[in-house]
């Protein structure tokens, strides 16, 4: 039996909720990163399982919208990870927990 | 397409994906990451999209993991205790996969094989970049560049203070 | 110049309006200025009136409109218009008249104060809210000039503005009236409804012709019942009176304004110029809300003229004795003589006005001193207050023959005692009659009669105005007292004040001319017939019924109160039931524990409820919120605390959980997000 | 002439940016900017034909196609009574401010806030309308958190958080309503609306409920009124006018625009309820105004209250079932009525309340007293304002608040006689009011408390004789949007 549109869309699902449970419960930014990495994964299988599983013939905009979300997401990861130096050389921590200075 | 390699290729996503999230070492995670991109990207060329599978490879595994490893080496000087697993973000993080699963298994079209396509060449990647989403490009090389410029930027303006 | 002075007929009321404004924007040291306009356009609203007045005896039952469009909305017209009609213009002669005088007397009056021109320019602007009352031919328009007479007596009451107890009692006079108008405000809306115009007269399809009452049908009973509401505030009927005894903070030439030719003639007016309304579908002239109007106006006659013997303030005994008497008009037009009671309006105009400043000629004279305990013997000082007071007391008694009072009550009791319902109010009225003389002959005993108790002029307040420190100086009487009595000091008021008096005196008795049922010309013009002379009619045994009343009234209060010794005689006989008619009743009391707290309290439980009650809903989704970040928190005990500390402080908390929601924390946000995502989701389903 | 309303909503965005050049003329650029709106309003006014119904003046421009956004603005007689408020109110509260450190910013937010409300009154494709919806509020968010008074960042956030949600809220709705309509503008929704309901369903509730709760937050209706007492209470004066003289009737506005015609058949099953809500705010705010010794949090309980007017005019107008022409015509024009005057009335109020805070940094009941004998001009042109709130004939109040009680009265009768408790109730709070300011003994802050000097006279005299000029010849007035009221009339029967 091929895999169907469906089981692509569980992995996708399984995927973006262990992201989502890695920047949710983890302390360390880095993780939450990671986290979001690995949504942004999910995300993207979503793009091209659709662009697969579309009515042929297939415009090619999915790829190309996965195309794109990796190129923001590399961008994204660059700059985050740049944040994390900062923030750890100026408060000498990395942990989430300690960092509430958005609180109203 | 072959369920087999389906199979083999969600096993090693999924473990990675949970090791990456799970392990306590933040050097072994990374390292898990890697491995469950390089899974994300094999599903890529399982469906056709054999372009965005290299891609994925090249930036995810070239760049993206290289520079979480960067990160953790130059930070590598604190010593956190990480006080276990916090479990309001797994209620959550599993509220949303219950929610997503059963709105999937609910919805009964879902269930459809793959049709045949003519297979993707990166010419005609190539066209379409080119010609209908040339803006989209652009822009996205613009916000490659500012990010490229505030990351240094935000990594560099802590060392001038320090002088 | 009949039409001329129809189509402008708002000149009347807009003269004095204008003057008004005119004299606000005057210094306050131009006192010759302010009075001079103001008198002066009293006196061209009165030479208007008597034109217009002129104009209406070419035909019996002369009425003229004029109508104009206010405004347009959507693609209706609001029209107002102006009446000329007998009623009109004899209330406008009577208010223009008296008017004149209070305006002339006001001059002596007030020389002293230091807002002068103020007052002038107040005074203006009631006079010509009032015509605008009078003349109005739209309910709207009445209602207009109605809230503006309001506003004028809220100005006016209120006018020694740094005494707290002149604003209590002019906040008190705008919000009891207010109550009334707002059933007055009931009224209108439900009538525009019903026929669609507020026109009283246009050419058959106002709202009192034929066209107009016929739409209107059932629901007259109830319009002409909320229109009586608003009659009642401003008329200080039962029980709405309070308002009006209070109203004496005001300088007294207001109180003569007031509870003479204006405000409380309003309400009276008004019923009269609604009439059809309240006459609709009248079996034997009778309707349900006619007879309220006679219920209101008996107790409201008879409660007044009760209290009015147990008062010892000068202008509340006469207050009392407006509020009585507007009682009595009130049951004249509800048993159907519309006519009588339009004319002891009238008549009352005048000698109320009189009364109320020969009142503040003796207050004048006694440094503001109102307390008739205090008073006593000035007969021989104040020889022309004294005999012009005397001429209104007979006519405030109901004295026929020389007096127009006693000549317009002769008419309302004639027409209460061919009520076809009950006899029951013509007795109270008969019993109200001998009430008037006695408290009125209490009065004028206690001040013009015996001997000056007033003990030391000293303990007096402190004369507040210039005027008065000049004219103790250079007039005053010095009499001796008798006996062991100390000398105080009175005077007779300048002749700019008694001029008016004798005016008043003398329109009273001149009146009488156009009233007796020898040549009945009032009562014929307001009804609009012609009048005929009939001298046989003149000596009916009604007449002698009630003087005889009144004799035995005037005469039971000299036995009465010949004698003045420290405390009121009717206090030594029966205490209890002067204490309780002294202190009105308790009615003021009863209001206050009763409908004033009550009212608070709704304003606090509003308040309370908005801070902690709806406030406290938006804390709750709030708090949901919050959950979330405690549950994120591991369930940390300090959350739990501080979260239920913040929501068990019943402070305005808000503010303070948001914050709590609003941890700080990257990763509560992060949650929140997807807590957001699945509901929506779930939502998405459920509605898919 | 199609490009006045553009040049209207541009201009204040110019002027901000030159207010943010400048250095030291800020007040006077925004000034400046305000006089060429107001010529621009005042050209408005001209060239609109009021005998005509429908939008006048349209200027309409492709922008998203892909979402059915376009830019399209218009106006009708209800716009254009609400540009030309806008147009008053502005530079009456710029005037009125006192200038707060860092007047530059504050004059620029004010003048983008100005910009977007001449966008809400004018957009007529949702889309539009919402970004200027929005844009109108994270400048008032600003100016109440940065030049507020004591709590102000409470009273700010909460004002954010209930008009955001509220917002939120209306935005899903009308995604709902797009995705299933697939069009954002107002006269073609109304129209699809009048022929059947426009969604089905449990969607058609969850949109109503949507939208309902964004303009009920906004206007603000009884029961979700709690954050205008603390965000007008702590805003500073000029910010409390624009706020209650312009930016509350974008809440009315939106009843009007949206919901009330998008859906006739929910208004009418839950009418009851809505009118309840109407009269609740009527009579409960001034009853709550009643026990404030606060001034600012008193008259913006009675803002609550005067609202409170027009949403029972408009309820009773929808949500009934009988309901003659002539009455709605009436409730509606009095609505109109009712917007205009209450923007200006009640921002006259703030502004006085703002000259005694100003000039003594007090603003409670019983921090006064006896102030008649020393500023009679002060009291006495306050007591305008007062009265013309409470409704006396011959001022603004009156006209709008009679028509609403003469056109509700005839269609929902009950209730309208419980509302008019609302009028006495108001009138026991200023009368208090006046009472406690005004008479009785001079107290010790009165002592040397100066008269209305000639700047504040500039800014109090024309503004109370527009209030006499209403309240005498309205008519100049109903010309503006009487057509607009036949056609809303036919619109809603």
């Amino acid at each position: 039996m091929d895999p169907t549109l469906q089981l692509f869309l569980i992995i996708s699902t399984a995927l973006f909720s262990i992201g989502l449970l890695a920047a949710l419960s983890r302390r360390h930014a880095i993780f939450i990163l990671i986290g979001i990495e690995l949504m942004l994964a999910a995300a993207n299988l979503n793009f091209i399982a659709f662009w697969r599983f579309g009515p042929p013939p297939q415009q090619p905009t999915g790829v190309l919208v996965a195309i794109f979300s990796i190129a923001i997401a590399a961008a994204e990861a660059a700059v985050g990870l740049a944040l994390v130096i900062a923030i750890y050389r100026h408060y000498h921590t990395t942990s989430v927990d300690k960092l509430d200075h958005l609180k109203g | 397409m072959n369920s087999v390699a389906f199979l083999l290729i969600a096993i090693i996503t999924l473990a990675g994906a949970l090791a990456a999230a799970a392990l306590p070492r933040l050097i072994h995670a990374a390292l898990s990451l890697v491995v469950a991109f390089v899974g994300v990207a094999a599903s890529f060329f399982l469906l056709g999209a054999e372009f965005v599978g290299l891609v994925q490879v090249f930036v995810y595994v070239g760049a993206v993991a290289v520079l979480i490893v960067f990160t953790i080496l130059l930070t590598r000087r604190e010593v956190t205790g990480e006080r276990g697993i916090n479990w309001g973000g797994a209620i959550v993080a599993l509220a949303v996969f219950g929610g997503l699963l059963w709105t999937i298994l609910k919805t009964k079209s879902l269930a459809l094989p793959a049709p045949q396509i003519e297979p993707l060449t990166v010419k005609r990647i190539g066209e379409a970049l080119m010609t209908n989403y040339v803006w989209p490009l652009q822009c996205v090389g613009l916000v490659l560049t500012a990010a490229l410029i505030g990351a240094l930027v935000l990594v560099m303006e802590e060392k001038r203070e320090e002088k | 110049m009949n039409s001329w002075i129809v189509s402008n007929l708002w000149l009347i009321p807009a003269m004095p309006l204008a003057f008004s404004l005119i004299i606000l924007t005057l210094a306050n040291s131009r006192r010759a200025g302010a009075a001079g306009l103001a008198i002066a356009g009293q006196v061209i609203a009165f030479v208007l009136s008597l034109v217009a007045f002129l104009s209406t005896l070419q035909t019996p039952g002369f009425r003229a409109v004029h109508n104009f469009t206010w405004f347009t909305f959507g693609d209706q017209a609001l029209r107002l218009g102006w009446v000329l009609d007998p009623l009109a213009a004899a209330m406008m002669i009577m208010i223009t008249l008296v008017g004149l005088c209070i305006f002339v007397f006001s001059i002596g009056y007030m020389a002293g104060d230091k807002n002068f021109t103020r007052f002038f320019a107040y005074l203006s602007f009631f006079s010509g809210a009032m015509l605008g009352v009078v003349i109005a031919n739209s309910l709207l328009l009445l209602f207009v000039s109605w809230e503006l007479v309001g506003l004028a007596s809220y100005l006016l009451i209120g006018f020694w503005i740094d005494r707290p107890s002149a604003a209590a009692a002019a906040k008190k006079a705008f919000i009891t009236t207010r109550i009334g108008d707002l059933g007055f405000f009931l009224g209108t809306l439900w009538l525009y409804h019903n026929s669609g115009t507020l026109l009283f007269y246009d050419q058959g399809r106002g709202c009192l012709e034929e066209a107009g009452l016929l739409a209107i049908g059932g629901s007259a009973t109830f319009i002409a019942l909320l229109i009586f509401c608003g009659a009642v505030g401003k008329s200080g009927q039962f029980p709405l009176h309070v308002w009006l005894p209070d109203a004496m903070e005001g300088p007294t030439p207001v109180s003569a304004l007031i509870h003479a030719a204006t405000m409380v003639a309003a309400g009276v007016f008004l019923i009269a110029r609604v009439y059809p309304l309240f006459s609709l579908g009248a079996v034997n002239g009778v309707t349900p809300s006619l007879t309220v109007v006679v219920s209101v106006g008996v107790v409201t006659a008879l409660m007044a003229s009760l209290i009015a013997l147990a008062q010892f303030d000068i202008k509340r005994i006469l207050a009392y004795s407006t509020v009585s008497q507007l009682g009595l008009m009130m049951v004249s037009l509800g048993v159907g003589g519309v006519a009588a009671g339009i004319m002891h309006l009238i008549a009352h105009g005048f000698f109320k006005a009189l009364l109320f400043l020969g009142a503040g000629s003796v207050i004048h004279g006694l440094h503001h001193e109102q307390d008739i305990r205090k008073m006593g013997g000035l007969r021989w000082i104040l020889p022309v207050t004294f005999l012009t007071y005397a001429i209104g007391m007979m006519n405030l008694s109901g004295v026929p023959f020389f007096f127009s009072g006693g000549w317009t009550k002769e008419e309302v009791l004639h027409a209460a005692g061919h009520w076809p319902v009950s006899r029951l109010p013509y007795y109270l009225m008969l019993a109200g009659v001998i009430l008037t003389a006695l408290y009125m002959t209490r009065q004028i005993i206690y001040v013009f009669f015996g001997s000056a108790r007033n003990t030391d002029v000293q303990s007096v307040r402190p004369a507040v105005f210039d005027s008065v420190e000049a004219a103790t100086t250079t007039e005053n009487i010095s009499v001796g007292g008798t006996g062991h009595r100390p000398v105080f000091h009175a005077h007779e008021s300048p002749p700019v004040m008694t001029m008016p008096l004798i005016v008043l005196a003398l329109c009273s008795i001149l009146f009488v001319l156009v009233l007796t049922p020898a040549w009945p010309w009032l009562h014929a013009y307001l009804n609009g017939e012609p009048a005929r002379v009939d001298f046989g009619s003149l000596i009916q045994p009604m007449l002698f019924l009630s003087l005889a009343l009144v004799a035995g009234g005037i005469g039971l209060g000299w036995l009465i109160y010949r004698r003045i010794r420290e405390t009121d005689p009717l206090a030594r006989a029966q205490p209890g039931l002067f204490r309780f008619l002294e202190n009105k009743m308790w009615f003021d009391e009863f209001y206050e524990q009763t409908v004033i707290t009550f009212s608070r309290i709704l304003a606090r439980l509003a308040d309370w409820l908005d801070r902690y009650f709806w406030d406290g809903l938006v804390r709750l989704f709030a708090g949901i919120g919050q959950a979330f970040g405690v549950l994120s928190k591991g369930f940390d005990d300090h959350g739990i605390n501080a979260g239920v500390d913040e929501t068990m402080s019943g402070t305005r908390g808000f503010g303070r959980l948001i914050a709590a929601a609003h941890s700080g924390q990257i990763q509560t946000y992060l949650g929140a997000i997807a807590i957001g995502m699945l509901l929506l989701l779930v939502l998405y389903a459920w509605l898919g | 002439m199609a490009w006045l309303i553009t040049t209207l909503i541009v201009a204040p965005v110019v002027g901000a940016f030159l207010v943010g050049a400048t250095r030291n003329y800020a007040r006077r650029v925004a000034l400046a900017s305000n006089l060429i709106t107001a010529i621009g309003a005042f050209l408005l006014w001209r060239s609109f034909d009021s005998t005509l119904p429908g939008l006048q003046l349209v200027e309409r421009h492709s922008w998203i196609p892909a979402i059915g956004a376009e830019y399209l603005v218009g106006v009708d007689g209800l716009s254009l009574l609400l540009v030309i408020l806008t147009s008053l109110v502005f530079p009456f509260a710029l005037l009125a401010q006192s200038r707060p450190a860092g007047d530059r910013g504050f004059c620029a937010l004010m003048l983008i806030m100005q910009a977007a409300l001449y966008g809400t009154f004018t957009a007529q494709n949702f889309i539009l309308w919402f970004l200027f919806y929005e844009m109108s509020l994270i400048p008032a968010f600003l100016l109440i958190k940065i030049w507020g008074g004591e709590n102000r960042d409470r009273a700010a956030t909460k004002f954010f958080l209930y008009t955001f949600l509220g917002s939120v809220a209306m935005l899903l709705a009308f995604l709902g309503i797009y995705f299933a309509k697939g069009t954002f503008d107002f006269a073609g929704l109304a129209d699809l609306a009048k022929t059947g309901d426009l969604l089905t369903g449990n969607i058609k509730w969850l949109a109503f409920a949507g939208i309902f709760l964004g303009l009920s937050v906004k206007v603000p209706l009884f029961p979700f009124h709690t954050w205008l007492p603390d965000a007008y209470e702590t805003a500073p004066t000029g910010v409390s006018m624009v706020l209650t003289g312009a930016l509350s009737k974008m809440g009315v506005y939106g009843f009007i625009r949206l919901l009330l015609p998008l859906f006739p058949n929910e208004i009418k099953i839950l009418g009851p309820w809505l009118l309840t809500l109407a009269v609740c705010s009527i009579v409960i705010a001034p009853l709550a105004a009643w026990a404030q010794s606060d001034l600012k949090r008193m008259v913006a309980y009675l803002s609550i209250n005067h609202l409170g007017y027009c949403m029972l005019g408009l309820f009773a107008v929808t949500a009934t079932v009988a309901r003659p022409l002539v009455e709605m015509q009436a409730a509606l024009s009095g609505v109109f009525m009712q917007i205009f005057n209450h923007g200006i009335t009640a921002a006259a109020l703030f502004y006085f309340v703002g000259l005694l805070e100003q000039r003594r940094g007090l603003r409670g009941l019983d921090d006064f007293g006896g102030l008649m004998q020393r500023a009679p001009l002060f009291c006495g042109w306050m007591s305008v304002a007062m009265f013309s709130s409470l409704g006396l004939p011959g001022l603004n109040g009156f006209i709008g608040e009679f028509l609403i009680f003469k056109g509700s009265f005839a269609i929902a009768a009950s209730f309208t006689a419980v509302a008019v408790f609302g009028l006495l109730f108001t009138a026991i709070v200023f009368i208090r009011a006046m009472q406690a300011l005004f008479s009785g003994p001079l107290v010790e802050t009165g002592v040397a408390f100066a008269d209305l000097g000639s700047n504040e006279k500039w800014v109090v005299v024309p503004v109370t004789l527009l209030m006499f000029a209403i309240g005498i010849v309205p008519q100049f007035l109903f010309s503006i949007f009487n057509s607009t009221v036949v056609q809303m009339a036919r619109l809603f029967s």
